[in-house]
């Protein structure tokens, strides 16, 4: 195995990262956050950058790279629902440009003639209430509905910046022909292992503000990264970014080669990326003081889309529980 | 060593607990909440008088102001009941606690009657004027100074994290008075009312919301404060910081014994990961409570051991933290909803159980920062619990 | 509730604490260790003290405060299994002077006429090898033999001071008067109490040894003890001392008081050691370095003493399950 | 990225496993263990012997030092397929990685032919002397003293942790020969037999046992040392320390990421929380070989990244000790018998993994102390990675 960016990788990360210090600065999230500003704008750019059109699993690693980046902007637009959730489960439906999410659960098909009729609610859908298409997951197969088939309510989450929607359908016809794929489990691993480098970014996020910090704070007369708890805390929270990023793109990579490990390795990034997240939301608050419990200060919302990813589609225990069920059978 | 309190303890406690049956007001009647820790909805204030009236607010108190003359281990039962039952004895804490008690120490005969009781009486409101931008809460770099001028005091410079200063009515004030003193001495305490020209409060958001009002800035542009206003003795604000902050500092375990079984109440594991962190926040709690009353022993001895405090707090604020965060974990997707009920509503408590485990989590490192954070505790503990030689 | 030493309590552990710094030295147990020096002497000093006099479960803080100072010299005498064991199970059963211990499991006892026959094989049984009398506890009630009825064989443990054994009863025939308490719950309350208390001991001699390290030992020309990353490993033991010690001492104290509290408290006593001894151990060796890995180093037998103390009658992990479950029943 | 190597690589691979098929001996003739790292049983040398004549021993190095000029990659896999099979390439493990690599790195041609070659062919067997007393491995402050006279130096001191001395035929020595040259200048190294006269070993017992013996002092009073076993020049001992012993720690993280992969295969949880730590492990284990992989790649393009080995050793080192004391403890009073088997016995392996869960987490503190403690690790990353300020 070898185990490291290629060129071309590494330029996609540093452009990645470039233009979103332009396109998503922190003042950008800050003013979709206060002022429920548009982020229209943003989301075009990605379109442009070609960004949307990683849409073929064998670019995994690609897509992972960009979801990195975006989650360290604390990316505003529905791009992870649109790229992670709703394309490997229809991934012909994709529409170029137009935001699209996954219902995973709580709704119902049942067969009526030739089509079908698909009934249910479904909370916690990510950027549920501003997609265009809505790929429904149910025993009966996924389902690609328009999103103006449901009735759609926005929830309020404590990550400002986050969609989260619950989704009503009632007695919604759908014709075979919109039928998708069968089975949603590799669809799922495309969607954890998207969490988990958008919470890896999160994190990085975190950690770089909390380092500047450090740096620069000064108490009884010397910066406070100069103390040895500050040092070794930021120690700790660096092996934890690079155990999770390692797991996560492990995860990408075996995606994009369709290696059988694909599943256990998405839930070893999932899980990785949650403890990474514990581990340096704590140590980060704790490194800020009293500065990092204000609204004015912007690693607020670093902090809340770590700890939103930490809490969808499965908790680091629930991940872990798996993990050490399917170890042997994976025989990694 | 005895499982029990002293017979005169308990019949102080059952006589409490009657007091409480007959005069806690119904939950239909207190629905208003409280937006800052400054801030006292009606029904409060008239619960926080009849306390005060029957010597229950502060049993500590002489009854003119509010007690009984309660011994420390009276007290302690007290506000056992009290927290079993989350009820606050006040929803402007800091008054009673800090700014009240601190005029009944170092106060004029003149202090006590039109601030200390007033406040006591939940008439008006105060806030607590120390940390300084850049200094935290380190009171020797204080930058505020106030310069004698006739017969007022004239007061420049800028607090912060001043928590209910814009629903306050008066600031207690920690000033420099003379500039050239070292350090900690040349400080003094000025009670300002916040209607005084030249005081500005901003309050601002937390991170749970822009709207989350408690914390402010205050800027004292040319304040001027009547000389009466002195709280002890010029230059001796040091002694007053000492005094019943000190003392507010030497209960603070209380406060983390009280969340940490409030936890256990509230959370309710499912798995056997989440049983297995359970015990642990219930043997926390349960050996805070008994180091706490250990400790408690030793002060009602009147052997006063604050360096042993330390390990009080790091464990009962680390605790809660922990323990907020499993929670969070355990509840999952469910915890993103914001603000989300995590325990029934109490609205006799000043903190809020129904904001969502998120904020409960978020809370939680109020207590690993405030009051010295938890790197300073382990500092005092290895330093002066320890002996261990310093860095 | 007041949770402090009476004055009486103060002087008993003074006294043990100087009594054993003379009666038993670190010296003492080394010879033990690597000489199988007889600690007899010992033995006898602690009858002499009137300390295996402490039967009644109404002086367990007394005992509890002997056992704590035992654990802090690692005891090399049969005076745990003798005191928080056997006594408890077969309290009329006692003989002065007489090392005793308890088979806990592996022994059934079958009807035979107007006795009972045990048999049987129980493993790991504490002083098995070195006692007089054994209670022998079987689903139809505790029964008391000699020792010399059982075939025993000490087992070798990490612990070299420890005496563990495996005990064979083969037909052993006893009569019904040999039969004592048929619940052993109570008795194994005091024994989870006991091993806590001998538990934190020996962490607070690991403890007390770290921090004379850490005071002395230098690096780049100062004391180790002034690193901060020393100084709060320092804390944290602490802090794990001084919680063990307080739920260790709360469940002796509902013993003595038989508060239904205790089968929760003795839980949680031998929990909060088991976590303590977790910490301590893996502080107190790291902050030694490589002088904690000899032979010759005396921390060997305090680190050993408690980590044998953690693997016996439940780990930390068995019993948090327990508290779990009981706690909201014993509404502490 | 890419999830296997490149062909030639796996050619490589698929040649030595072919040679291991065909070559490695049958466990019933290799029942005879090691006493110490400088001891090889009679099997075991002539096994060593086989892989050097096949150029399997060391496959980086040249055929006549027992390799076949192999690539790093070429070596991992090596590496990684003796890891699979517990077996070891020598039970004079510090012999071939570091004091013949030194030799064949600084050593004369002579040095070569009569020390490097005989310990690569399990002729003879080898220690390093670099600790003392005092100074765990802080070479700056070096105390043993060489001091030339005539052809021979002389010299005087005292090492410590020198493992195996007892059992070797020649300790790797380094002793300062310039006392006046500041802190790491000044020093050379020498290769002492260890049948000098003036020579003393006393090994001593680990805590596990008075008898397991591999730790010695050496004492050395007066030993004359021909200057014909100088290696490298005089004063550059530095540069020796630098290299193959720089190198040996820059490979460190693979013997965690070995030890890792062999718990979770003996680690068998049974419980909940037992899977949830196992699952934890799996985690550690698959991370480390990662970042190690990425370290190897970076390496084999020629970019060395000293400082960032220190959070693989940090990963590694302290997932081993976690991983080994939840084994311990989920084993229960089972694992209070001493020895206990935790895992098949391997032969080939120096490792003991027969020792019970007791010993394997003792032994994993080696792991978080020698080669830098963790501490110093995370002084480092702090430092050199992320550059923050010294304290």
């Amino acid at each position: 195995m070898l185990f490291e960016f290629d060129s071309d990788q590494r330029l996609l990360r540093d452009t990645a990262r470039d233009v979103l210090a332009k396109e998503c600065p922190p003042a950008l999230v800050r003013d979709v956050a206060e002022n429920g500003a548009d982020p229209g704008p943003l989301w075009r750019t990605i379109g442009e950058l070609g960004w949307t059109g990683l849409t073929d699993p064998a670019e995994m690693v690609e897509l992972g790279i960009v979801l990195e980046e975006l989650g360290r902007a604390v990316d505003p637009t529905p791009f992870l629902a649109t790229s992670t959730q709703f394309t490997p489960l229809a991934p012909d439906a994709a529409l170029a440009g137009r935001p699209a999410a996954a219902v995973l659960a709580g709704i119902t098909a049942r067969r009526d003639g030739e089509g079908w009729v698909l009934s249910g609610t479904a909370s916690g859908v990510l950027d549920g209430d501003r997609a265009a298409l809505l790929a429904v997951v149910t025993d009966a197969g996924v389902f690609v509905v328009p999103a103006s088939a449901a009735a759609v309510t926005r929830t309020p989450v404590f990550d400002p910046v986050l969609h989260v929607a619950e989704v009503s359908l009632t007695e919604v016809r759908v014709s075979g022909s919109d039928r998708g794929v069968a089975d949603p489990g590799p669809a799922r691993e495309i969607a954890l292992t998207g969490l988990a480098l958008t919470m890896v970014g999160a994190c990085q996020r975190i950690f770089d503000l909390a380092l500047d910090h450090a740096r620069t704070r000064r108490q009884f007369g010397v910066p406070i990264g100069s103390f040895q708890a500050v040092r070794h805390k930021a120690a700790d929270m660096h092996v934890a970014l690079v155990r999770a990023r390692a797991l996560a793109y492990f995860a990408a990579l075996t995606i994009a080669e369709n290696d059988p490990r694909r599943r256990l390795a998405a839930a070893m990034a999932k899980a990785a990326a949650g403890e990474c997240q514990s581990l340096v939301f704590r140590h980060g608050f704790q490194l800020f003081g009293a500065m990092g419990f204000t609204w004015e200060n912007d690693v607020q919302f670093a902090l809340k889309r770590a700890k939103a990813g930490a809490l969808m589609l499965g908790t680091a225990a629930e991940h872990r529980s798996m993990i050490a069920e399917e170890f042997h059978a994976a025989h990694l | 060593m005895q499982l029990t309190f002293d017979a005169d303890v308990e019949a102080f406690r059952a006589e409490f607990v009657d007091f409480l049956d007959k005069n806690l007001p119904r939950e239909s009647e207190a629905t208003q909440r409280s937006r800052s820790s400054a801030d006292i909805p009606p029904w409060a204030r008239h619960w926080q008088r009849v306390q005060f009236d029957a010597g229950w607010l502060l049993p500590g108190n002489p009854p003119e102001y509010g007690g009984r003359n309660a011994t420390l281990l009276e007290q302690y039962v007290h506000q056992m009941e009290l927290s079993r039952r989350r009820l606050s004895a006040s929803f402007n804490p800091q008054g009673l606690g800090i700014i009240a008690a601190s005029l009944l120490s170092f106060g004029t005969a003149a202090q006590k009657r039109d601030w200390a009781v007033p406040i006591l009486r939940a008439e008006i409101t105060a806030a607590l004027g120390m940390s300084e931008p850049g200094a935290g809460s380190d009171l020797a770099s204080l930058r505020t100074r106030a310069q004698r001028d006739g017969e007022d005091f004239v007061v420049n410079g800028q607090k912060i994290w001043t928590s209910g200063a814009h629903d306050a009515d008066v600031i207690l004030t920690f000033v420099r008075t003379d500039p050239d003193a070292p350090k900690h001495r040349g400080i003094s305490v000025l009670l300002i009312p916040t209607d005084t020209p030249g005081v500005t409060r901003r309050p601002f958001g937390t991170l749970l919301s822009p709207n989350d009002l408690d914390f402010n800035e205050v800027f004292l542009d040319d304040v001027r404060v009547p000389a009466a206003n002195l709280v002890g003795d010029l230059n001796q604000g040091w002694a007053v910081a000492n005094g019943s902050l000190g003392h507010e500092r030497t209960l603070l375990w209380m406060s983390f014994a009280e969340r940490l079984e409030d936890l256990t109440d509230d959370v309710q594991p499912t798995s056997a990961l989440e049983r297995d962190r359970f015990a642990t926040l219930a043997m926390d709690a349960q050996a805070l409570r008994l180091l706490g009353s250990e400790a408690l022993a030793r002060a009602a001895r009147g052997e006063a051991d604050t360096p042993s405090l330390s390990a009080l707090k790091l464990l009962g604020s680390e605790s809660v933290q922990t323990a907020t965060e499993w929670a969070l974990e355990a509840a999952g997707a469910d915890a993103l909803a914001h603000p989300a009920r995590t325990a029934p509503e109490s609205p006799f408590h000043h903190d809020s159980y129904g904001a969502g485990w998120f904020s409960r989590y978020a809370h939680s490192f109020a207590g690993t920062i405030a009051g010295g954070t938890s790197e300073i505790q382990r500092d005092i503990i290895a330093g002066r619990v320890l002996g261990l030689p310093r860095g």
